[in-house]
């Protein structure tokens, strides 16, 4: 053992009913050190951490911190060791402002026995600020958008002033801004000698910030090297055990009619003259900052949000789309950026979720055709891969990457051919993500049209026909996919119209 | 379905079902009254009135909602069942209209729960005084009582010697499984309870799905005013106190759980059933009122507390 | 429509009752109301939802107060726990007309409290006519079941007690169960049906009220036992007195309801008229069989 | 506090507030004898049982439970105390014990609950017989009356012309507030109800929490008993009977969700007043008691409406 080692991991084993999700897996983290943990979605990489963060409690194994052997049996117990998380998924309490969420369970106390709650805002915000993140500490976060929520979690996270922090994907809500002021944090946080645990599906990222990675591979342990001495595709065919040739490998489909046009359409004080069109066979990407009115947008065109202004063709005939029941009629799905509350229902199984937005169609008076669902969800399983011990699981069970695989399942299942991805491959491992973009090709090839709301640029420059940026709610610039450049986007998108 | 998936559909079912067993045993042991052919249909037909209603409250707690009205609804529809008995109106459509008063109600309520907004507990709330309040007003406060035997036959008749209660028990059951596991409203009625705002945005017509399973809880309710109107050979306005806590309770017990989203209509009858069949045996046994209460509190906990045990052993 | 008609109209007297949800008492509210229109007063009746709550019923008294009736008449939900309230409306100067119920006189002394007049009958001798007229029939011997009301509920115990104080002397009275219905027509006929089961032996039943009695002669039915059976119940409903006339229902203890609240009201305005009224109005308890159960008859008011 | 802090963090209860506006100058209106000093006192003391009882049941709905058992431990903790009085144990000690009765039995709902894995519906409903029961058992089913002076002063007494059951009643109402507001059994509270997970993960013990919060619903209960005692100048086992409906109804008109991480004390409070003042109100005009049941669930329905119009408003 180094002299700068942490933390060990010997043998460690978890399984769940029908699932090994963690089968002799080793690993080691040294003082100050930015450890990648690296795999495919359900390779176990945040079960392993929950065991760290207490949340799980190990099957067998052991577990070795400063060289003594111990059990992590709670979540408080894991704070009292100094080791702080920021789950995949997020655990903030709605109805609590930012900063109360921050401080939750640590709260400052007056002598009196009262919170002092001036203290916990004022600290609170002097932790976002130095995050760099416009958040107001008193805001309550049911009405913060994921990015800002997921700020939250990692102020709260940062909070502990802990030794060893734990980020389960903490950068697949973010936008670029906020990516980089949270590397930052990493940066002071690593030479004050604080080791950090990252999990993120960008390998990009990993180059940039990681010292060593781990791969683990279905529950397995497979290898940790330097990342220095590793190269992007060993890494990917470490994870998948397979070589990758293209990561967005778009092909080109036919244009053909059109299938959707807004004109001047404006919600007040959100979206200003907003006018598009979209024909099949393609896909628009639609860039922007955080808060620029993407997800607005969607849910304007997918009957959620009323519209104040403006008029909305599909294929052909002017409608109003008052509700989603309506918009899916017409064919438009959507796939929304928060999974867990508006995507999925976590208690119901895979293949109900699947088939929520088309049991209209397997319906006969009234009566749902089970065979014919339990067909569909098969084929969805099987053709993205879900990762699923059986169609009867709860969603709630499945990794983050297989939930939004159903997700996106749901909408291809009820025969959308008006797609809106919100952020379609957010926290989906880079072989899915390939199969997802697979998958984009087949749907324009069979005449759909594509909608793609993304904040990863590469992936808006690699996969879009056309580009769309947005700022402020307006439409800042418009681009074939050959003419733009990473610069010009992140120009317009903040710079506004040129 | 294979096995496991068997086991992982109705597994859930088990622990109650142990618990009904654990006390058909006891009082087996206790009473040599108690597992004869005819007391156990007694018990069957006396559990009938709380089982129907309980059908109609775990689709509205599947929904994450509660129908407080059901027992005020019981004795509104009953009343005006009988006074349309007795207006010499023909059974087949005073008993329509016993129902559609009931289904009325019931759609009141979830017009009020989704157009208006209002929360379940309030606006059944408001229900369970405003039917009640109706009941007394329609009757001046006075039973409506006697009614021609073919009516009657409705809890008095006997097919095969099960009681004709215990027969449609039975149907309702049958259908509602049926509606639960197969239908649209079923499917829908789940993944309201699940996540509303996902269901909204698969798009599930919330607000149609919420009013209708409301209206089925109100009609079901019109359906044991009718069993009870007919047992009792009278319909009283203050008929059906307290019902919604034996509704609430069998469903509660049967494992659907009030956080909406889960719940199976046999663990409902399974619930109805330790109910009845408890307070079935505190009386074969002569125990006195007062220790009745606490015996009838203390199994609904240990029943439920066994449940629980052997859900947490499966984990 | 008993709004604020001005008070020169006449005076305003108030019936408050144990509750509405009982035919008993709405022949009360009917008595009380047939007075009161024949002597011009305005009347409010008022009651608790449920006969239980004491404590609403001290609610209505003090709304009551602060409205400034001219007086009160009170059909207690508790003997003691409806003394505090008698205070309150004597400190506020409005005379109480207890009816139906008895104060307990102790209680009321030690609080210093005063009623005008008490007007009604006893529980605990119904429950002894009861008894003596179901012993009458069993020849003085038999297995007995009875249903009782509200656990804790003192109309039920006293009627119990009184029925007690009969049966519990004679050796050839077998009281084989003795369970609570509640007070409910449905529950009298579930926990009948039960008590059937476990003591088919079973001759007679008596229930603390018509209502479970009306519950379990329909179990009877059900059995297929109707005639075998002895059962006396308590209040004399209408619809009592029908299955009194048709046999299913031997018996049933008549408290004249109606009557009370005739003369509540009466003798309230005779009191507001500075007329002297008797200090307890006994209202007779009759026991209504097979004989008397047709005609509608009027009590003899003693006094 | 910021003006729109403040809007941001009372502004919910204005719906609710202006109901109970609308409804005082109705019966300004309509009656006389409404709006005078006297009967709004009277209102204020005849509010404060079901008011101290709705502030626990405020507490235990935003951690999502429910507790049906109040109405129960009323009627336990009552008796306790009440023998207690008559055995000569001293004033303080005797209310300590009705005190500690309640929160016993809260604490027991709260360990199966949290220890139990129960759902907070079927361990309360639980306890809801079992305390009545252990009323019925520990009095022989019979009221225990008469007590000293001193004891009844809690209910009889006044200080500057308030009665002491109102001047509790704020007492305890300010003390919620700030426990609520200011201290981590509230701010817990609100975390386990908006997101129990979370709460865990951030290392809040929340078996321990919750289990508090019933065992204050409990002592609450308790409170209520001691009031109630003497203002009846007698403990009966059959006392408290759907206090449940009442002390939930306050608490939810008051702008506590049932789905719980929502509420605030002083919507409570209003909630409680606008039934109070409606019966008293109905009381003074007369109205019959059919009539009186349908009014009570539409204003029900009607203040709850006008606060949820008010919140989308302001959306
Ligand atoms: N609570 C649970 N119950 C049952 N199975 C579980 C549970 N949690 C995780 N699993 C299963 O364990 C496996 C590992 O899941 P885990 O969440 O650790 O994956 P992951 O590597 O974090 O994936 P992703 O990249 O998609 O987040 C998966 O097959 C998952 O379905
Ligand atoms: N429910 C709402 N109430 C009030 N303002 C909202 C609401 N939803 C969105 N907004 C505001 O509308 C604007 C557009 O937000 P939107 O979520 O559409 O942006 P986005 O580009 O999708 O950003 P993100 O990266 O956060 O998804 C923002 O200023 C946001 O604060
Ligand atoms: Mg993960
Ligand atoms: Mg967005």
């Amino acid at each position: 053992m180094k002299n700068d080692t942490v933390l060990e991991l010997h043998h460690i084993r978890k399984t769940f009913p029908g699932v090994v999700a963690l089968d002799d897996v080793r690993f080691e983290l040294r003082r100050g050190e930015v450890h990648i943990l690296l795999g495919e979605n359900g390779a176990g990489k945040s079960t392993l951490v929950k065991i760290l963060s207490g949340a799980y409690q190990k099957t067998a194994g052991q577990i070795i911190l400063d060289r003594q052997e111990i059990d992590i049996k709670s979540p408080r117990h894991a704070q009292e060791l100094g080791i702080a998380i920021i789950y995949q998924e997020f655990n903030l309490v709605p109805q609590l402002s930012a900063g109360e969420n921050i401080f939750l369970g640590q709260e400052q106390i007056h002598a009196s026995g009262l919170i002092n709650q001036r203290e916990i805002i004022a600290s609170a915000q002097g932790i976002l600020d130095d995050l760099g993140v416009e958040i107001e500490a008193r805001k309550a976060v049911s009405e913060l958008g994921v990015a800002q929520q997921q700020m939250v979690e990692v102020a709260k996270a940062l909070s502990l002033d802990a030794r060893i922090l734990i980020m389960d994907e903490p950068t697949s809500a973010l936008t670029e801004q906020e990516i980089t002021e949270l590397f930052n944090t990493i940066r002071r946080l690593k030479q004050k000698g604080v080791s950090i645990i990252y999990i993120s599906h960008r390998l990009e990222e990993l180059f940039e910030i990681g010292d060593r990675v781990t791969v683990l591979r279905d529950g397995k342990y497979i290898d940790t090297c330097n990342i220095a001495d590793v190269s992007k595709s060993e890494l990917i065919s470490m994870m998948v055990n397979r070589e990758l040739k293209e990561h967005f490998p778009k092909l080109r489909a036919a244009r053909g009619e059109e299938v959707l046009r807004v004109n001047g359409l404006g919600i007040n004080g959100v979206l200003h003259d907003i006018a598009f069109s979209l024909h099949r066979g393609e896909v628009l990407g639609i860039a922007g900052l955080l808060g620029s009115g993407r997800t607005e947008l969607a849910s304007s065109l997918f009957g959620v949000s009323r519209i104040d202004s403006g008029e909305i063709y599909v294929k052909g005939k002017r409608q109003r789309i008052k509700s989603p029941r309506r918009a899916i009629n017409l064919g438009i799905g959507l796939l929304t950026e928060d999974r867990k509350s508006q995507g999925l229902i976590m208690i119901l199984s895979t293949k109900d979720n699947i088939c929520l937005p088309s049991v209209e169609r397997f319906s006969r008076i009234g009566f749902v055709d089970t065979r014919e669902e339990i067909q569909a969800a098969t084929q969805y399983v099987g053709d993205l891969h879900i990762k699923t011990p059986s169609l009867q699981q709860q969603v709630m069970f499945l990794s983050g990457g297989n939930q939004q695989k159903v997700v996106i399942s749901k909408w291809l299942c009820c025969q959308a051919d008006i797609l809106i991805f919100d952020e379609p491959t957010r926290g989906i491992d880079v072989g899915s993500k390939v199969e997802i973009y697979h998958l984009m090709n087949r749907l324009t090839a069979e005449g759909a049209a594509i909608i793609m709301i993304s904040s990863e640029l590469p992936e808006i420059l690699g996969m879009s026909d056309r580009i769309m940026v947005m700022n402020q709610g307006r439409i800042a610039g418009e681009f074939s996919a050959g003419e733009a450049t990473q610069e010009q986007i992140l120009h317009y998108a903040l710079e506004g119209a040129a | 379905m294979t096995p496991k998936d068997f086991l992982l559909h109705y597994g859930r079912q088990f622990g109650t079902l142990i618990g009904l067993l654990g006390l058909v045993i006891v009082l087996w042991i206790l009473t040599p009254y108690f597992l004869t052919i005819s007391n156990l249909l007694n018990v069957a037909q006396q559990t009938s009135i709380n089982a129907i209603i309980a059908v109609g409250m775990t689709f509205v707690i599947i929904t994450a909602g509660i129908d407080l009205s059901v027992g005020s609804i019981v004795a509104f529809s009953g009343v005006v069942l009988a006074s349309a008995l007795q207006a010499a109106i023909p059974l087949p459509i005073a008993i329509l209209i016993g129902l559609v008063v009931g289904a009325f109600c019931g759609l009141v309520n979830g017009v009020l729960i989704t157009y208006g907004r209002l929360p379940p507990f309030i606006s059944t709330l408001g229900m369970m005084s405003v039917a009640r309040g109706a009941a007394l007003l329609y009757t001046g406060g006075r039973p409506i009582s006697g009614f021609s035997s073919g009516f009657r036959y409705l809890a008095t008749g006997e097919i095969l010697y099960i009681p004709v209660p215990v027969i449609i028990m039975v149907l309702v059951y049958v259908v509602a499984h049926v509606v639960l596991t197969r239908t649209k409203l079923g499917r829908y009625a789940y993944a309201i309870g699940g996540n509303e705002e996902a269901a909204v945005l698969s798009g599930v017509s919330v607000k149609f799905y919420k009013a209708m399973v409301y209206g089925l809880s109100g009609m079901l309710s019109g359906l044991a005013a009718i069993i009870l109107t007919a047992r009792l050979n009278s319909a009283q306005p203050i008929a059906g106190m307290m019902y919604e806590l034996d509704a609430i309770a069998a469903t509660v017990i049967g494992g659907t759980s009030l956080m909406g989203g889960e719940g199976r209509i046999i663990g409902t009858l399974i619930g109805a059933l330790i109910m009845g069949v408890l307070r079935n045996g505190l009386n074969l046994l002569g125990v006195s009122s007062f220790v009745q209460q606490t015996v009838i509190g203390s199994v609904i906990i240990i029943a439920v507390l066994m449940d629980m045990a052997l859900k947490k052993q499966r984990k | 429509g008993r709004g604020d008609k001005p008070e020169a109209d006449g005076f305003t007297i108030a019936l408050v009752m144990k509750t509405l949800n009982n035919p008993f008492f709405i022949d009360m509210q009917k008595g009380a109301e047939d007075a009161g229109s024949k002597l011009g007063i305005n009347l409010i009746v008022q009651a608790a939802e449920r006969e239980v709550d004491v404590e609403k019923q001290m609610q209505i008294v003090e709304n009551l107060i602060q409205r400034k009736v001219d007086a009160i008449c009170v059909t207690p939900s508790g003997s003691k726990e409806i003394v505090p309230a008698i205070v309150k409306a004597n400190r506020a100067g409005i005379p109480i007309l207890v009816v139906d119920t008895r104060v307990d006189a102790a209680t009321l002394e030690e609080a210093g409290g005063r009623i005008a007049t008490f007007i009604g009958s006893d529980n605990v001798e119904g429950g002894k006519i009861a008894a003596e007229y179901l012993v009458k029939r069993l020849d003085g011997e038999g297995k007995v079941a009875i249903l009782e009301g509200i656990p804790g509920h003192e109309t039920g115990d006293a009627r119990l007690s009184g029925f007690h104080h009969v049966v519990d002397q004679l050796p050839g009275i077998d009281i084989v169960a003795s369970q609570t219905a509640n007070w409910e027509r449905d529950q009298g006929f579930n926990v009948f049906q039960n008590i059937l089961q476990s003591h088919p032996g079973v001759q007679a039943l008596f229930t603390c009220s018509d209502l479970m009695a009306l519950g379990a002669i329909e179990a009877i039915a059900a059995a297929g036992r109707t005639g075998d059976l002895i059962v006396v119940g308590f209040d004399a409903l209408p619809e009592a007195r029908e299955a009194i006339l048709q046999g299913t229902m031997a018996g049933s203890v008549a408290q004249h309801p109606s009557e009370m609240g005739r003369i509540a009201v009466e003798n309230a305005y005779r009191l507001l008229n500075g007329e002297n009224v008797p200090e307890e109005v006994p209202v007779t308890i009759e026991l209504i069989t097979r004989q008397n159960a047709g005609s509608d008859s009027t009590p003899s008011v003693s006094r």
